[in-house]
């Protein structure tokens, strides 16, 4: 189970754009900032390992319009899928 | 040394112990008590002093606890502090969101003080200085939205001067206005009334002290148009007049528009609507 | 040794059992009915007397202001309302009177508090007592007296002042200081015999300082009777003030008791079947016949 | 609120790299997306004024749990007041009725008992009884029904069809007789069919704003705000505002003028005959638009005919109106000069003349509106006249900006009490029962025998209508003040008041209201979601379904007609005011209301109950009942169609539009479209044809009723042509004199509205005002001893209130006037005012009456 938040730099005046490209990948979400070029996005996966996160990752950088990630934000867990959708509150 | 004089000097020497002991002892309270009164008298920035009350450091000084202007204030708003409260036992505070001040013209409490911790110099409740009220969440404030509320305009006390309503364009809906709530401090007693009022769960204006609810511009600096105001004139010597090189029908106006294109304003000196000049009056004059 | 399970049955086998508790039943109606005045206000509207000891309006005239808490308060730089000031001087007028520590005994409401403490441990039986000075009081009056002059923050003591928290507390709310109380009942129970009042209390010493020179003492003008049944000194708070009056004959001492520490409380009167102890003024007997010992006993120790 | 572990650490991931890339973002966290889980949401007219604002309601399990103004609404953009921020918790008063109150003792029904709960059967056979017996005994006066502009429109429909075919009695008022009855009478007179002619989008049109005797600020707070951003936004644009006293508006005024009461008449004339004396009037307009009339002048103020001042009248309540050229007309206003107009009004000159000017300006759009100030007058209906001359003077009318617009009060004053027509002597769509023509048209469409209808005179073909009393019909018309005089009077036995609070708002309340109701001979019902004065002062109290706890609609001020769907379920045993009339309508049988001449015309009628008449006639019950599904495929009850077994509100709709949107029906001008489609818009501005709105009337190319080649006309008269009606300045009933030194006017504040049954039962409203107060001028208050905060006595020849006085508030008041709005059960304001009316509308003045204050 992997959680990453990036900030994807876009060219110019197309964050929305490259927004709806990248929600087309899977356990990719866009969670706002097409204003300022600067997209806050979440990727997960589903698996033990990390390597699904980082491929996705580095396709992220390859979509077009992207100038850049950045990482901000790394959590790697052993939980099973059930404890992690358990409600906590 | 005899046996007496040993037994005195014994008895000096638990003497002075003793006394030693007692002495440590009462220090220690004394250190005790120090520390206490400084986390006791750093009360919680919701409680607000009654009108006139001294700078807090003065008023802990001044406020023999009594409890008289508690008895005097019409509207029962007045609590006195608790042990284990965070303000000093015994003085007197009220808080806003739940019984404001209701500042009455005669200040009862202010009259009841005995000891003057609230200052009997404080005749017109208007100049009391309680706190001071802040409009602390724009975000939650529904009139930042354009909702129609105003309340805590509408309850102001020291009315139009103290809170006024800032009226501006609201540009998502395109043909409302939005009625902000300003807060003046020259004016704001702190009463707390409009905190009260506030309709939000938790209120999104409220009463801070003085010192947590102001800023303070750098001792340097000063508001030029201000100044000038003050002065009536510019500080430094005005200029001489300008010149340009300007088309023809091209003005330019320094202070005020800049640029000036003659004739695209206005066409003619006449109003549009010919009564204007019909009954401009010049026989008047 | 007085057995504490007989205490006071010669009185109350000499005197019937309401004279020997007069001033007791006097004391504590003396100490409710004050608490009554300032409660009628807020139980019942009736304003009889508004604010607290510390200062107070009563019938909307008459000002009565605490000293020491004034004194407190002038310390930490406060110049008072007129009102205040003539409340000070009436109140000081008062005790200088009547003595300073009557009102430990007949005003003061921790002393309910305290007279039970000491009444259980005279029936549990509890006799350990630790060794504080009865000189504490004063080198707490000082401190408390220091205090606004060096610490910012103003009258410290009224901060954790159980005489006025308790009364404030009755009159106001109570809050939390009520652990204050439960603390001191604790003390005196099991700590050390009166220690609240008779040792520590900086009010009680600020009230001894006042009434120093009293008119209204006890004395003991009957001492010949006396029948050493040693029941007064059980039941006196102060007890190191009897012995120079009761037992001061021979030594040419007055009978009056002139210590100020005697809080003029009438336990004695009340619990001696031989009516050694009444009321009296300072000069009930000519000072003079007799060498004084010194009249604010400091140093005495039990 | 469900929060996974997941999300939250989802969300921490996604703050974390917004805060370092510094963006805000919308609300993304899961705490909150997750937060709106299940809410159904869906559109509702707002349940307080004429402003029409749509919100969402949000419902989960059962209950209003969100709520937010409607961001696709034209009117208000998402936006909303303070109290339609709280309207869900007007249906969530902690004391809602929830089961019938029968004034009982011993188990039997008695004036002076206590309430006890009853059932629905026992509480309509008892008001069956008594309704049968007064309308037996005292005619069909003897009977009355006092509704409302907050009913929705079939409630309005069915009620008007319960008395005015089913019981055969025109005591039928809605409390807009109160409100807009003055608007309604000067769009009669004036135009021949009643409502604006312009429509809101005036607010960005106009540059000029005039604001007669309407507080917009705080009783049309919406409207305001898009009024003050034209304001702020348009160069060149002003607001004038004129009241008797300061209030919210004068902030905004760049001409801010207070008048002394009644003297807007004077005003007015002034300005018409500025107009002339500058020959700045639209003389084209003029010649093709418009007639010149007078109407009677000195006609009493509507008080009981013994009054005084009745007796003097030499017109009373006199209004036929003669016709007059256009120079008598200039001089009739003649005497108007600006130093008359002033020297009355106390208004200085430079503000009238800047006033008259803005409107005499060819070049300039001006919108007048009013409200209360207006309406509420013993000369409303002329005052209202004399705004109309001005704009038709100039022929500033019917287009976009150049509006004068009446606003209304109460959500549905237009679409239920105008429209409908539950007035006493109207019929829907503006037809009438003075005329024997309407009612047969009536008739028809409700299938019913001809002369079933009480017509205003009682006559039929010239010949009288027969009655169950056994005596002729006799004149029917019974306006609501002279209703309250009736009950007192004992000739009116039996009265229900749905859906307001007329006890607390009628005028008169010591001398009239009370005494009438709780007069021995009379039963009074009341029915009502939470105990109001009036509940407390009826015998049988109904608990009604209120606001989205039925299906509902309402036509607001623009007459722009708005519906919602049924969103929640009615506490207990309580019922929606459409179901009350229809049921009640079971417990009638037609022989005891109808002479059976009558019902020998319509034999099949025989031994029915006036519900199989009315209602189970083949048109209202044609529409089988359905599930009522949203286009998401939301599904909502109707109780209505469960219990009636038929989809009650559209049936009673479509019967409706026979009325107003059929073939060959008498008055043309308020068509309006299906049914299902007004679930499917935030409302449509009648007339409505082929799907199209209106947005302005009587003009060529916005208004489909006007020709090609007409440019304007006025279709509700013959001849297509307006009337400008002359009418001086008159005093009003009862200035002030020695003894009773101040005017009083009444009205509202913005937190709270009308009598504060909804708002103040919602805590944050309660508190941000709490207690009416009296707004007083500070010097007013000095010469009686009294400050600021001080408790008063307020007193007048009628009754006496305690409030505390206020003279640094909202409302700044000249010396010599009082403001005390009526909201607070606390503080019956009514107590002190006069049941003055308009003698044409019959509209009672609230604004005017003489009182005195002293220390209490």
């Amino acid at each position: 189970m992997n959680i990453c938040s990036l900030i994807v730099h876009t060219k110019p005046a197309a964050g929305t754009l490259v927004s709806k490209r990248l929600q087309a990948f899977h356990g990719v979400e866009v969670h706002g900032g097409s204003e300022e070029d600067k997209l806050i996005v979440s990727v997960e996966d589903e698996g033990e390992s990390m390597s699904p996160v980082s491929d996705t990752m580095n396709a992220l950088r390859d979509v077009e319009g992207v100038v850049n990630t950045v990482l901000i934000y790394h959590y790697g867990g052993e939980e099973s899928m059930e404890e992690m959708n358990r409600e906590i509150n | 040394m005899s046996e007496s004089e040993k037994k005195n000097e014994l008895n000096r020497r638990q003497f002075l112990g003793n006394m030693l002991k007692t002495a440590c002892g009462v220090g220690l309270v004394g250190l005790g008590l120090g520390a206490y009164s400084n986390r006791a008298s750093s009360m919680p920035a919701n409680y607000v002093r009654p009108p006139g009350a001294l700078p807090e450091e003065d008023f802990l000084g001044a406020c023999i606890r009594c409890g008289l202007c508690v008895r005097d204030c019409p509207y029962d708003i007045l609590f006195l502090g608790e042990v284990g409260d965070e303000v000093a036992t015994g003085t007197p505070y009220f808080i806003a969101r739940t019984g404001p001040c209701e500042m009455c013209e005669d200040i009862p409490c202010v009259v009841a003080c005995p000891t003057n911790a609230l200052d009997h110099d404080l005749k017109d409740i208007e100049d009391s200085r309680m706190g001071l009220a802040v409009v602390i969440d724009q975000e939650s404030c529904i009139a930042f939205h354009g909702l129609r509320c105003e309340v805590c305009f509408n309850v102001c006390p020291i009315r139009g001067r103290a809170i006024s309503l800032d009226m501006q364009h609201n540009t998502r809906s395109g043909k409302h206005a939005l009625f902000i709530p300003v807060v003046h401090s020259d004016a704001c007693t702190g009463c707390g009334l409009c905190e009260r009022a506030c309709i939000l769960e938790e209120a999104a204006i409220k009463i801070f002290p003085m010192h947590l609810a102001k800023g303070e511009l750098g001792k340097h600096y000063r508001l030029g148009w201000k100044e000038k105001d003050k002065a009536g004139e510019s500080l430094v010597t005005p200029d001489t007049e300008h010149r340009y090189n300007l088309p023809e029908g091209v003005r330019y106006d320094l202070q005020g528009e800049g640029l000036i294109i003659e004739g695209e304003a206005e066409e003619t000196p006449f109003s549009s609507n010919p009564l204007d000049t019909l009954n401009s009056g010049f026989m008047d004059k | 040794m007085v057995d504490m399970t007989t205490l006071g049955d010669d009185a109350i086998a000499a005197k019937g059992w309401f004279k020997s508790h007069k001033f007791l039943i006097l004391r504590r109606l003396s100490q409710l009915g004050i608490l009554a005045l300032f409660l009628t206000g807020p139980w019942f509207g009736l304003w009889i007397v508004k604010g607290n000891l510390a200062s107070s309006l009563t019938l909307d005239f008459l000002p009565l202001t605490d000293p020491y808490v004034l004194l407190q308060a002038m310390l930490s730089g406060v110049v008072p309302e007129t009102a205040a000031i003539i409340g000070v001087v009436i109140v000081l007028l008062f005790y200088i009177l009547v003595g300073g520590r009557v009102y430990c005994s007949w005003v003061c409401p921790v002393n309910m508090v305290t007279d039970l403490a000491a009444w259980l441990r005279r029936k549990l039986g509890i006799r350990t007592t630790s060794q504080i000075s009865r000189t504490t009081r004063y080198w707490m009056l000082t401190l408390t007296l220091i205090l606004p002059l060096v610490v910012t923050g103003g009258i410290v003591w009224e901060l954790v002042n159980p005489v006025s928290m308790m009364f404030r507390g009755i009159v106001f709310s109570m809050g939390a200081a009520w652990i204050m109380i439960a603390g001191i009942f604790l003390f005196d129970l099991l700590v050390a015999k009166d220690g609240w009042c008779g040792h520590i209390c900086p009010v009680g010493a600020f009230y001894n300082l006042v009434g120093s020179k009293s008119l209204l003492k006890v004395n003991a003008l009957q001492r010949q009777a006396c029948n050493d049944c040693m029941e007064c000194y059980v039941v006196c708070p102060e007890p190191q003030v009897i012995k120079p009056a009761l037992k001061g004959e021979k030594k040419g001492l007055s009978p009056v008791i002139l210590s100020s520490d005697c809080t003029n409380c009438g336990r004695c009167i009340d619990i001696c079947a031989k009516d050694v102890f009444s009321y009296g003024g300072r000069h009930a007997i000519k000072i003079d016949e007799y060498k004084c010992e010194g009249e604010i006993n400091r140093g005495v120790r039990v | 609120m469900k929060l996974t572990r997941r999300d939250f650490i989802k969300s921490n991931a996604v703050a974390a790299a917004a805060t370092v890339a510094g963006v805000t973002l919308p609300v993304t966290n899961a705490v909150s997306a997750d937060a709106d889980d299940g809410i159904r949401w869906d559109k509702a007219a707002c349940r307080y004024c004429g402003t029409g604002c749509s919100v969402l309601m949000g419902v989960k399990d059962g209950k209003v749990v969100a709520s937010q103004g409607d961001p696709d609404a034209p009117v208000n953009k998402g936006l909303n007041c303070i109290k339609g921020y709280f309207l869900p918790k007007i249906l969530y008063g902690e004391d809602r009725l929830t089961k019938p109150l029968l004034r009982k003792t011993n188990g039997k029904y008695d004036k002076n008992g206590k309430f006890e709960a009853v059932s629905w059967d026992e509480a309509f056979k008892t008001m069956a009884e008594k309704w049968v017996a007064a309308r037996k005994a005292k005619g069909p006066k003897g009977i009355g029904m006092f509704g409302s502009g907050q009913w929705t429109v079939w409630e309005g429909y069915a009620a008007s069809k319960l008395l005015k075919a089913g019981f055969r009695s025109n005591s039928l008022e809605p409390n807009a007789r109160h409100c807009m009855a003055s608007a309604v009478g000067a769009f009669m007179r004036g135009f021949g069919i009643d409502e604006p002619m312009g429509c809101y989008d005036d607010l960005e049109h106009a540059d000029v704003f005039v604001l007669w005797g309407a507080n917009m600020a705080e009783m049309h707070p919406i409207l305001w705000s898009r009024l003050t951003d034209t304001r702020l936004t348009k160069p060149g644009c002003e607001v004038h505002v004129l009241s008797t006293y300061e209030h919210r508006c004068y902030e905004l005024a760049d001409n801010g003028m207070v008048f002394e009461p009644q003297t807007d008449l004077a005003i007015l004339n002034y300005i018409a005959n500025y107009i002339i004396q500058n020959k700045a009037y639209n003389k084209d307009f003029i010649d093709k638009h418009v007639n010149f009339t007078k109407t009677p002048t000195d006609i009493g103020y509507g008080l009981r005919a013994s009054d005084p001042r009745e007796k003097a009248a030499k017109n009373r309540n006199k209004g036929k109106l003669s016709k007059i050229s256009f120079e008598e007309y200039a001089k009739s206003v003649e005497p108007y000069t600006l130093e008359h107009a002033s020297k009355l009004s106390k208004v200085p000159k430079d503000k009238l003349l800047r006033l008259a000017k803005a409107y005499a300006d060819p070049n300039k759009k001006v919108a007048s509106y009013w409200t209360m100030g207006f309406n509420q007058h013993t000369r409303g209906v002329w005052v209202n006249g004399l705004c109309y001359n001005v704009h038709l003077l100039m022929g500033k009318i019917a287009e976009p900006g150049n509006s004068p617009f009446s606003l209304t009060g109460q959500p549905s004053a237009c679409g239920t009490a105008r429209e409908v027509g539950t007035f006493t002597h109207r019929l829907p769509a503006d037809l009438v029962t003075k005329k024997d023509a309407h009612c047969k048209f009536a008739e028809k469409t409700w299938k019913l025998p001809a002369g079933t209808i009480p017509r205003a005179n009682g006559k039929t073909d010239k010949a009288d209508q027969s009655d169950i009393s056994g005596k002729p019909m006799g004149k029917t018309l019974i306006h609501a003040v002279a209703m309250h005089r009736a009950l007192k009077d004992g000739k009116m036995n039996t009265f229900w008041v749905m859906c307001n609070n007329n006890m607390q708002a009628a005028a008169n309340m010591n001398d009239e209201s009370l005494p009438g109701w709780r007069n021995p001979d009379n039963f009074i019902t009341v029915s009502d979601p939470y105990p109001t004065v009036s509940a407390q002062a009826a015998d049988l109290i109904l608990p009604t379904a209120m606001w989205i706890e039925k299906e509902g609609a309402y036509g607001n001020a623009e007459r722009r007609t708005q519906f919602w769907r049924e969103q929640v379920s009615a506490p207990g045993e309580s019922k929606s005011d459409v179901w009350q009339i229809m049921e009640f309508a079971k417990y009638i049988k037609v022989e005891d209301v109808w002479p059976a001449d009558l019902i020998a015309k319509k034999p099949e009628y025989a031994g029915k109950t006036l519900y199989d008449i009315l209602y189970a006639n083949g048109v209202v019950n044609k529409f089988p009942a359905e599930q009522v599904t949203d286009s998401r495929g939301n599904k909502y009850n109707n109780h209505e169609s469960a219990d009636f077994g038929f989809y009650v509100q559209k049936g009673l709709f479509e019967e409706y539009r026979l009325f107003n949107s059929a073939e060959g029906i008498p008055k043309k001008g308020h068509e309006m479209a299906e049914f299902d489609t007004y679930h499917k818009v935030r409302g449509l501005r009648w007339p409505v044809i082929d799907g199209k709105e209106t947005l302005w009337r009587f003009r060529e190319g916005y208004d489909p009723h006007v020709a090609k080649g007409e440019g304007v006309k006025f279709y509700g008269k013959p001849d297509g042509r307006a009337n400008i009606i002359t009418a001086p300045y008159e005093p009003a009933a009862e200035p002030p004199d020695k003894e009773f030194d101040l005017w009083l006017c009444t009205g509202r504040v913005l937190e709270h509205w009308h009598s504060g049954s909804m708002t103040r039962r919602v805590p944050e409203l309660y508190r941000a005002v709490p207690d009416a107060v009296i707004y007083m001028n500070p010097k007013d208050a000095k010469k009686r001893r009294l400050r600021n905060g001080a408790t008063a006595k307020i007193s007048s020849r009628r009754g006496e209130i305690v409030c505390k006085i206020d003279t640094k508030g909202r409302n700044k008041c000249p010396e010599g006037l009082v403001f005390v709005p009526w909201f607070d059960a606390g503080r019956l304001v009514n107590k002190l005012t006069l049941d003055q009316t308009d003698p044409l509308s019959k509209e009672t003045d609230y604004k005017k009456c003489a009182v005195k204050i002293s220390r209490a």
